[in-house]
């Protein structure tokens, strides 16, 4: 049995490592270096084997030509970002082994447990995994297993799909044969907008922000499920529909409420969440 | 229904030097025997992002397409853009 | 409200056609050909609006870079089969409609019923979709909608997967908006081994051929699923395991004995099954 | 685990006339830059079919790529397929 050592969700702002190493950063982005430090310090201190990262792709690889909701990547080894999101974001490249057995693991198990992933030998990660894996895992030394969400091309799953699919995760990780201490890492995005008519220097809706990670910090999945519905998301930001993730993480923790979480708000980017469930001395239910 | 093939083109041009250079030696030509209304390729060939935007071309490769053929000077672009784009609200995406 | 009123289920040997047009057909090709025409007629008198098709593609189309187990095709309008499949087997190409509506309906509404439907705007349709639509529906007449499942390239879903993901397109058509009458054409294997030791010019095992129609003529898809195991689809054929589209037929049917099957062995192909569920009274559950 | 890339050279060289071509070349240029062990390379370089069989390569497209470019008679080629491929069971090919 593998065992679940720790959730954290982050954002994936492609902007956000550029602000940090940046001259000057306002306390708005020293705040958010300090909190992704903390959430650093917590997955290096729960000690993974393997990190599982959830997050999603920007129409970069997949597209409607044939769009999974959820892939499991199983090649050898991958790297990203895409040489156009480099180029766009003055990004630093990230490279990990992949670890295959607990990937073909999760596949083999989740028709079982009533989820149907596609799968890819052949795929590398955008942004939403470079990011997050940036400031959680800067050291590139342990072996990933990369989910992929499609949160970009509607119809995307309800926010309740994403949750029962957390949850389904975390029983295929408890009957995992592998012993491996598993981390999960996962990156979404609160209120944002891309391409709209809003500007996405600031949170794109800062009601939705509070409210949502309010709940998000009570446990309370049930009303974010009810909330956070396809037209509230586009509300609030066109590409806020990012957020299901972590509804999905939410799902993985069974509903229990983070052991830290955070939101502060910038003065020239999307808000930056942070949330972590610590797992490693057992969960309760 | 021919969205789908709006946002191809987008992700093309995006993606993909060759098919860039393509799109920007002969915009009619790069489109030539895809299904696309009149009004889309025009659209296309034009770079006419708020009419793409209205047709309900994915916002998030159609800016990123616009910021990369833009012709002109680009500063104040993503500015222009949203104002441009606002009157249109928001257009179903879905392909 | 959208009517089931048939289902059928077929094979799509490419050499059938063939067989069929030859000079001088053997007997068992002969019953094929009248078992086949007579799904037919059972279709036509089913009077559908619309197709909805569940078939294989070959590594054709989708592959390991992006394999997803179960895909609804969307684009207005398809065709098939690919080229080489013409060179190969001689094939008629199929062209048709694809009912949008229906097509996004039932995406719409497949997480609701616990299916990860992967989607495709820009598609064809292999011999696995042409070959059964050439035999039910010459005429080209009808809209279809074509759901793609991954029987080739494992893992594939277990047995009891593609059950559920039967039953649960059955109750996600139920719940269509669209008031469509709609025909479920199915196309599988029994035993067949292609590109391996075992020649494929009969059925490459009688035994589970038998057996496994003898379970389908009585409604037991508890047995079915027990015993269609990856092991013994692989062990009676290669690529016998295009036998769990049978499976989920029997979903589709909440496991009610179909109401016309039959299985006859010419001597120089696989054998040919059909099975055909009758609707349009009423269905008792 | 290359067994993936050998599948999508047979793939390629069924599906695509243009890998095919470049195929039947130069095999060796055409499988330049990929991820395969000195056995797969080899293997499809040589045709060397039932080589390929025992290493896991997808038997569908294993004998769809053979029957391609096979470059001798291909009167009784099915039959001595299976022959020389028998010996080797049912290796495992999932990727
Ligand atoms: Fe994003
Ligand atoms: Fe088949």
């Amino acid at each position: 049995m593998a065992e679940l050592v720790e959730i954290i969700g982050i954002t994936h702002n492609p902007y956000l490592p550029g602000m940090i190493a940046g001259p000057d950063p306002e306390p708005g982005i020293c705040q958010a270096e300090a909190d992704y430090a903390r959430m650093r310090q917590k997955m290096a201190d729960a000690r993974p084997d393997v990190l599982v990262v959830i997050a999603s792709d920007h129409l970069n690889q997949w597209f409607m030509d044939n769009m999974p909701p959820f892939l499991i990547g199983k090649a050898p080894r991958t790297h990203g970002p895409a040489p156009q999101e480099v180029r766009t974001f003055r990004l630093t490249p990230y490279e990990a082994d992949v670890d295959i057995e607990v990937a073909k693991g999760l596949l083999r198990e989740s028709s079982r447990f009533g989820v149907d992933f596609a799968f890819s030998d052949e795929f590398f990660i955008d942004h939403a995994f470079t990011v997050p894996l940036g400031f959680v895992r800067p050291e590139m030394d342990i072996p990933i297993v990369p989910i992929f969400t499609n949160v970009m091309a509607p119809p995307i799953p309800p926010a309740d799909r994403f949750y029962q699919v957390g949850q389904a995760i975390r029983r295929m990780i408890e009957v995992l044969p592998s012993g491996r201490r598993i981390g999960i890492l996962s990156s979404g995005h609160l209120a944002v907008e891309v391409g709209g008519p809003k500007s996405s220097s600031y949170s794109a809706d800062v009601e939705f922000d509070e409210r949502m990670m309010k709940l998000i910090a009570a446990g309370d999945a049930e009303t974010v499920v009810k909330e956070a519905t396809w037209e509230r998301m586009l509300q609030a930001g066109n590409v806020t529909p990012g957020f299901s993730n972590y509804v999905l993480l939410m799902g993985l923790a069974h509903g229990r409420a983070p052991d830290a979480v955070g939101l502060h708000f910038p003065k020239k980017t999307a808000a930056v969440p942070y949330m972590a469930w610590d797992l490693t001395q057992g969960d309760a239910r | 229904m021919t969205r789908y093939q709006v946002d191809k083109v987008l992700r093309q041009v995006i993606n993909d030097d060759t098919a860039l250079e393509a799109f920007q030696r002969d915009a009619a030509a790069f489109l030539e025997g895809r299904d696309l209304s009149d009004e889309e390729r025009k659209g296309l060939i034009d770079i006419d992002y708020p009419a793409l935007y209205k047709l309900g071309a994915h916002p998030f490769i159609l800016s990123g397409f616009t910021m990369r053929v833009w012709p002109a000077d680009r500063r104040g672009l993503q500015a222009e853009y949203q104002e441009r784009i606002a009157p249109h609200g928001y257009p179903d995406f879905e392909t």
